[in-house]
């Protein structure tokens, strides 16, 4: 079982509005017309493996996943009999969801202008000779890649991972610490990795599990960050404060691998 | 290199490019005045024409300025922010100055931080619930720490039972992004909204650590 | 003001410029390369050819800089001090500046405290000895001061029985009075003697307090 103080806890400061404006690019749906069958499943999907994983969610990504089962019924009912339930004319069960997608996404818009003026303005120095610095505060950087983003990449590991024997699955052992010690090792000679590679040749879901969850540890700690060029871009692993020395202590995630399976 | 020698009285123009150059913050026209002003009745003689200084005078002296700086092509740049001027380097100088200053890393704020600033900054002010609400994820971290970064303020307590705080941008905020006015961002007429029909509509949500740490403060 | 737009390549004479703008202090043609090539390296691309700069090629750009600041009338002016270019302010503009700095009581140097500064200036390295062997009087008081505003330093011992300090001027010193080099004092050729021959000279005191005082640092 899952040790209670095991936690990647990586906060996940994105919220289910951010999932879902995430699937509806990545499977580039119109947001006026949402497939609500198809997104539901992948919205599901999503929980889930953020569930095992055992990142922080928070209670807002299970109350959306109740509101998109709900409209998900609704649509299956014929027009007439919506009318029934609800006072309202017509309305498409979508309606409200869209509205608050639609008015998230300009704010997502207003806050890339930002990041676009804050990348400006890190080139531009004032007679202070300091640009307005926000601080040693460890951030997570801009380019670095959503939780989502990263789930994605579990999910495409996961599915390259051959059908093994079970048998031969739990003969091996593998750990988190292990990996974090595998990652920091190539990080050192290869400055990049696409997190792909760092899935190459794994032939046991443990092992892309534990890497995972050493990847994860790794960006929580700030030691490495996921960053990706541009939207559904690769994902590249980079080393952040590579002269501090690693000490963690795990506790191994053996139950997120049996609900694995 | 030229020599100590005060026999030619300096142009607008100059001075104002002068005190930019010197000063350690951005100036107000208002600043720039008071300083002339205190010169010029200070020094008499001829110095007193610098008393009689207005303020129309001198944004045309900053305009000046800026334009000739621009055509010297000297790596120089006058912008307004905040509602005040600053002498600052051209922008495709920027990688030369970073290597110089040794800047190789710079903080840069993450999506969720800036999709949190981006509400505060159209909405203010604005309650904790109504960004929770746009958000649709509890905004309460997020915004403590755009608190320590000084990039938000609480601007007031709201009407609303519990009395809620209200948060808003700070000069910090500007000069971070460098904006002049929170209305020169872009589509800021369509993501604001009237604050009074807002304030109604939203639930009071209690944020009582924080308004505890606040009231400390 | 502009987008993020690093499609232009800035010429020499502007990052020159903004490098001098932004550092807190002097420059010096190395420096100035430095940061260059590390921009060219590191960025690669069109921006390789600034790896390749001169010391030669900065000097000329330095010298255009100067000129097109000079010739726009901004308020601007470059200097070279103790070997490195210094960004300053018009010479004229200096009243309104200090206005505005509220530094209408410049800390000025008494003329005790100039003639030692001078004697040392002129002299250096030398004893405290020969100092008041100038001045007739004994400077203790006025070199501890100097040394506390950094206009003066220790620069070794001397050979001289007891090992007496030998004193010097700071590059602060040379920042201070705009001077370049040491040289470049009028009569500095008249006024300088061979040290040896003087070393030999001058009796040799004992500077405890302030020498242990040294020590300790």
């Amino acid at each position: 079982m899952i040790e209670d103080d095991y936690k990647v806890s990586l906060d996940v400061f994105e919220g289910p509005l951010d999932l879902l404006l995430y699937l509806i690019k990545k499977d580039e749906v119109d947001i006026y017309d949402i497939p609500i069958g198809r997104i539901t499943d992948q919205y599901m999907e999503y929980l889930q493996l953020m569930k095992v994983l055992d990142l922080n969610i928070a209670g807002d990504f299970i109350v959306m996943s109740a509101t998109l089962m709900l409209i998900k019924s609704r649509m299956l009912l014929p027009v007439e009999e919506r009318r029934d339930e609800s006072e309202e004319e017509d309305e498409d069960p979508r309606w409200d969801l869209v509205r608050q997608l639609v008015e998230y996404k300009k704010f997502k818009d207003a806050a890339d202008h930002l990041e676009e003026l804050e990348m400006h303005m890190e080139n531009i120095f004032g007679r202070e000779s300091e640009y307005v610095e926000l601080g040693d505060a460890p951030d997570v950087d801009l380019r670095d890649a959503s939780i989502f983003d990263l789930i994605s990449a579990l999910n495409d590991a996961l599915g390259r991972v051959q059908e093994e024997d079970l048998q031969e699955i739990f003969a091996e052992e593998y750990t988190v610490s292990q990996k974090v010690t595998y990652i920091i090792e190539n990080l050192k000679i290869a400055k990049r990795l696409n997190i792909t590679d760092l899935f190459a040749g794994m032939h046991s879901r443990m092992e892309v599990v534990c890497t995972f969850l050493a990847v994860l540890e790794l960006i929580k700690l700030n030691r490495i960050a996921a960053v990706q060029e541009g939207h559904f871009g690769q994902i590249m692993v980079e080393p952040r404060n590579p002269e501090l020395p690693v000490e963690i202590e795990f506790e191994e995630p053996a139950q997120v691998i049996q609900e694995l399976f | 290199m030229s020599e100590s020698t005060i026999d030619v009285l300096p142009e607008l123009k100059q001075i104002v490019g002068a005190m930019l150059f010197a000063a350690k913050e951005p100036l107000s026209i208002k600043r720039i005045r008071k300083a002339m002003i205190e010169t010029g009745s200070g020094f008499g003689g001829p110095y007193e024409q610098y008393a009689k200084v207005t303020e129309s005078q001198i944004e045309g002296a900053l305009e000046l300025f800026q334009e000739d700086l621009l055509k010297a092509k000297v790596g120089l740049d006058v912008a307004l922010v905040g509602g005040a001027y600053r002498l600052q380097n051209d922008a495709v100088c920027g990688p030369f100055v970073r290597a110089l200053l040794e800047k190789n890393q710079t903080v840069r704020l993450s999506k969720p931080a800036l999709e949190t600033l981006a509400i505060v900054a159209y909405r203010q002010p604005c309650l904790r619930s109504e960004i929770e609400e746009v958000r649709g994820v509890s905004v309460d971290a997020i915004l403590r720490k755009l608190m320590d970064m000084q990039l938000v303020r609480v601007v007031r307590r709201s009407e609303l039972p519990g009395r809620p705080w209200l948060f808003g941008t700070t000069q910090r905020f500007l000069q971070h992004f460098g904006i002049n006015s929170i209305d020169d961002l872009p589509g800021s007429q369509e993501l604001k909204r009237a604050s009074t029909q807002n304030e109604k509509k939203v639930a009071t949500a209690t944020f009582p650590e924080m308004e505890k740490e606040l009231e400390i403060q």
